[in-house]
């Protein structure tokens, strides 16, 4: 009987909270979008899942030891737990999780032994998550894979998109001062880490983002990674608007000129300039970048072809899987359900089109200043949400002339977005760790 | 004095967005630098097409006829698109 | 002249106990069946091959670094090691291995600093056995891998075939009786945790057998997996005359009505119903089962092929040959060569058997009761171990009509009996655990 | 009392062996009422029998001459055949 | 203003040390003999590349956390390092590194302790060495994928040719005399164990080598890889003029015997047979040779051909990225700039050449003492080095008779050279630790 | 007394050099035993030549026209040509 009755207790009906319910329905929806509607679905696939699992309640999957021991509820363990957080006589079980999510590393250390000690053990996808991604090796290997997919000819051959893809990465910085008001006037409560880790959805770069939010702000990365993959997913229908108001027909209309061949040694060699600039003058965006590199030169250099098959191949097919069920962890709804989120899927759209302003209109103050002229509407792929971005400029350039195809002249931009964002990523950990110690 | 959260958001916007620039400036003279040397001193007999997404590899040189290869590459390709998507 | 002492006394030869050469030459009977006979080679290779390694003498490759630096012997460390444990003074060795294992996580934890300080080392087959199963990650990657090779199709057109996939599971629960029966009266010493373990063998599933066992009974993985993968091959001898034995030659030619065609969409859905119904019901089942239908998912949704792709080829390959090797590192002769390996066996096959015969009958008694008649000779198939369970089901039955195929029939109740097993396991590790708590 | 191994072993049938048939039972109803809605509400224009295992892609609509195509989904079988028993 | 001379002082020009500029030089260097000369650029593409990010200023790629800490100056922790490691008091942070790297293993794990407490991190590819390398683990699933590249049906047929194997690893250990023999003058400053992980350049065999250096001298790891790998890709260069100068015309067109169809039974059971005598003989040599054997069992056993391809290409490939970026992590200015590396290099390439020598000298010796001639150009093969030493045997031969085709006999000596190092590493590490532990 | 570490590498040469020999003639004679044991009791109907890289596997016998097979293969092999060097 008391089995029947502790089966009971356990079941998830009779544990489920709202929140959690809710959740579940939520990541339901993300299935939806991502199967049926084909937002960015080799992400949110996983990542959806692993919400879902993330909110069964009971199973404790997100969760890791200590937390799990901490929930359990053993008398003794509490009491322990509570005096070591300093927490006050009789905090609930969400408190001192709470609390603990926030102490010290010692502390940290000493409870997690003390769980382990109890027989608790860390949750599925807290573990994936600890080696995918609080290692940061998740996003770094998959922005790998996407530098060995990741063909530079046409940057190559006009390397002055690559100002339209620093002007695009604008809507990164343009939301954390967003994020930073909502702070001041009271309305949201970010930190600057929050913040920086907000703006960077606006770059347009799942992995990076991942990357950047698993650095400065944890807590908030299942929303940052939710908003930044729905609205690359939304490319097509955010951006037209914007690049329609900003040009009139005769920009669109601009026929730009066929793009220069490119020698694949000029291909083999710019990954390693790329490194070596990095090492040279931003050393913090060392991990991306580096790793960015290494795939395109795996992918040009031609001798190691297998290595670059596999990276493009099993290997970001394994991480991604890993990748999603870890973000899917940080669904879970105490974390997720908090009024934070919705600022976050807003700031993340304005980080969007400011985004794609700033890049149409650094095409236009380039018009204004030289003499080979290019389309604006190649300028909006510098935000980069490869290769969508591209293709909305060549649809909307198709549009106002038929037989003007911009996709190859949007692909410059596009990738020169995705090592602007990365820039920005490595610059911004760097600056705000340093505004948290000093 | 700890400068205000608004202080830290433009300071950062402003050294973020300046590097951003800066290294990529530095970026597209660097390039051009390169593919300026690459192609003084180090040319390659035929250059490639930056246009073609991918490079025929120097061993397709086709011992078998095209149009059989043609078929098999659809055949190939048809397969894959169960793949990848 | 010390070093060709020294080189002889760790040679093989002078070291090697009995224990281990018959553990030695049992693998390569192992090895035989898999090569030779095709028993489950891809598991029982891999097995097979880390039990010979296992067994090397002097070699630790099984061995934890703290069982290394006890058994390399050295005074003081075995001084300090005995203290700690609390052991007899002038206690052996192996002795104080036993203790060790069976001690406290804080003791174990502080020898096993000592024995890193030290300079010892986990042995290699160690090491992947913490990582790939002690951890729980490796058998849930095979489950999502299963799930994506996994047709639900066939059950979907006829779901009544979930009942035969769970009244097979009665295999699993009699065998649990088994073994507290021989426990009660002496026979062996097996705890209840251990008969849950045994008792899983009856699932006809490799990687649900190794996580229960995993989570329950570690020290008997070797064995029960080991069982669990050889009576697998084995069904085509264990099964037929069961299934004979209980049907008479009119049931076995019941013609079935052909399957009803099943949509696209219905086989989206169905990995989503079964995980909010573990997700309401039974969350300890969650980890199985949602790596199953995570599994599942992607090869249904249709959007993700790649991870799919992955999933059924090179993640599972590359999971399969560390569990392989891991479930080896089990079979060091210390742990193996014990009676209750003998009784692991005797049960397992019982389990098997009963299995079957409660399949069958459960197909006899819907057949009582209800108009739509079924061929019972499907009802074997309920004890999973797909897909030779279904085809067994197909072969007997075109002994009795040659023009009468069942395979796809049979493969309902197969795949029933790979949830209905999960959900046994999920149950058991939550029970079993409350008993060992409570 | 500490109940002995063998109520134990009989707790862990019961309601093991309990829960087996109550989870199944409700995934018989769920997945019923699933795909009644789903035909009922959604159908889709072409189904797809079970009993196919493998479900053609819709891309592959062939282009390529049918005997072609088998020729080459044979050669790639029998090439498979080696790494895939 | 701070920010702005904060990122200054954070560039990597500022910090740029005149060792990790050349240190990235020299990297580039190995990146062209990779990608433009065909230096074995499977390993080299990725050791090049991870020595430039190991050499990126101010990144601490390289490093782990306690490192980072040090490196990153905060007073305090310096202070309390400074007590903890014993160091005179005003220590720079480079000589606390130095120390922190020889202490013991309790205090470097209390340092690490404190790193991660003051919230520094291990470097990325720190973190890729500890989990590929210092385990272990990626040279032994390399040497698993190189078993299952494998065959020795040449061995087989002609298994006297494993005396050629054996007798070049005599280019190991004179190597090792040769490091001794520096350091007994003064010249260098090499260990017992540093010498004979230079030593094991000589079995031109990476894996085997940088498993070898990893656990006997993981200092010279980066020097040992390098000179292995480049000299391996050099083999066509500096085996002909030995094998010429130490055979005449008639021995060098010496026909031989067309080798004798061997069965797959015979393929089958030849890993296992080397595992018992690996077993019964040499528990030293186990994880190596263990995991050859099973990668060639599964090649040959023709019933996990899954396992096998995947062994060879997915598996093998992922591990390859991973241990090139870890050994370049080796490549860091402070280790590799040091007159120790000119020693390894020299040391080397004689490896090489005594090797080569050997093989050919057994070879003629073999044909003083028996009737069944071998060409002694095959000799050389069995340096290892496959396929590139057997395919220089076959192209000398050639020369000497246009129609004598030796690529098949030299296959036979050539892997037998990878079971000689294979032997040669396990003695080594087995007779080296005892001497240390002695 | 420590012995130097000339001594210690004279030890290491002999002893290293002394297992190396040692080993591989045991594997010598365990191969030819083995050789001998398995063509004298268990001798398979059709041996493989030693000499062919790859072994036909035993599902390949061919149900396909070997030309066509053949210019597959080509084009297989092709299409690896880039992908494993
Ligand atoms: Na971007
Ligand atoms: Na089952
Ligand atoms: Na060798």
């Amino acid at each position: 009987m008391d089995n029947l009755l502790g089966l009971w207790f356990e079941s998830g009906i009779y544990q489920m909270a709202t929140g959690q319910a809710g959740m579940i329905l939520i990541c339901m929806g993300l299935l939806f979008l991502a199967i049926r509607k084909g937002f960015e679905p080799l992400l949110l696939v996983p990542i959806g899942f692993g919400g879902v699992l993330a909110n069964i309640p009971g199973a404790g999957l997100a969760f890791s030891a200590a937390e799990n021991a901490i929930l359990a509820g053993d008398v003794q363990f509490l009491a322990d737990v509570t005096q070591l957080l300093g927490a006050e006589i009789g905090s609930t079980a969400k408190e001192l999780v709470k609390m603990y999510d926030g102490a010290d590393y010692a502390i940290r250390h000493q409870i997690s032994e003390m769980a382990y000690a109890a027989d608790h053990h860390n949750g599925m996808l807290y573990s994936f998550y600890s080696v995918a991604i609080a290692s940061g090796i998740a996003p770094l290997l998959i922005f790998m894979g996407v530098g060995a997919m990741t063909d530079f000819g046409p940057l190559l051959a006009n390397p002055k998109t690559l100002f339209l893809g620093a002007a695009a990465q604008f809507g990164i910085f343009a939301t954390v001062i967003g994020a930073v008001a909502l702070s001041a006037f009271g309305l949201m409560d970010f930190s600057i880490a929050d913040a920086a880790a907000i703006g960077i959805i606006g770059g347009a770069d799942g992995p990076t983002a991942i990357y950047v939010a698993s650095k400065l702000s944890p807590d908030l990365l299942g929303a940052i990674a939710v908003a930044a993959y729905s609205y690359m997913a939304l490319v097509p229908l955010i951006q037209p608007p914007i690049m329609k108001a900003l040009t009139n027909e005769a920009e669109r209309q601009i026929v730009m000129t066929q793009l220069r061949p490119v020698t694949k040694r000029e291909k083999i060699l710019f990954p390693l300039v790329l490194l070596v600039l990095v090492a040279l003058v931003l050393p913090s965006a060392a991990p991306l970048l580096g790793m960015f590199c290494l795939g395109n030169l795996m992918r040009e250099c031609g001798v190691v072809d297998r290595l670059s098959d596999t990276a493009q191949n099993a290997l970001i097919n394994i991480v991604t899987i890993f990748l999603g069920l870890s973000v899917g962890s940080k669904l879970e709804a105490d974390k997720f359900l908090d009024p934070k989120t919705l600022g976050i899927l807003i700031l993340g759209i304005v980080a969007f089109g400011i985004g794609t302003a700033c890049g149409v209109l650094m095409a236009k103050f380039m018009n204004a200043v030289s003499k080979q002229k290019i389309n604006p509407l190649i300028g909006s792929a510098g935000v980069s949400a490869v290769p969508m971005a591209a293709r909305v400029s060549n649809k909307v350039g198709l549009e106002a002339n038929g037989q003007n195809f911009l996709l190859m002249h949007a692909m410059g931009p596009n990738v020169a977005g995705v090592i602007g964002s990365a820039v920005a990523a490595g610059v911004m950990i760097s600056i705000v760790q340093g505004m948290l110690a000093g | 004095m700890q400068p205000s959260i608004l202080e830290q958001g433009f300071d950062l916007m402003l050294f973020g967005m300046g590097t951003v620039f800066v290294f990529l400036t530095l970026l597209v003279f660097a390039t051009r630098i390169m593919s300026w040397a690459v192609n003084r001193f180090f040319p390659e007999p035929e250059p490639i097409m930056a246009a073609s997404p991918a490079q025929p590899s120097p061993g397709s040189t086709a011992a078998v006829d095209p149009k059989v290869l043609a078929v098999i590459q659809e055949a190939i390709h048809q397969h894959r698109a169960k793949h990848m998507p």
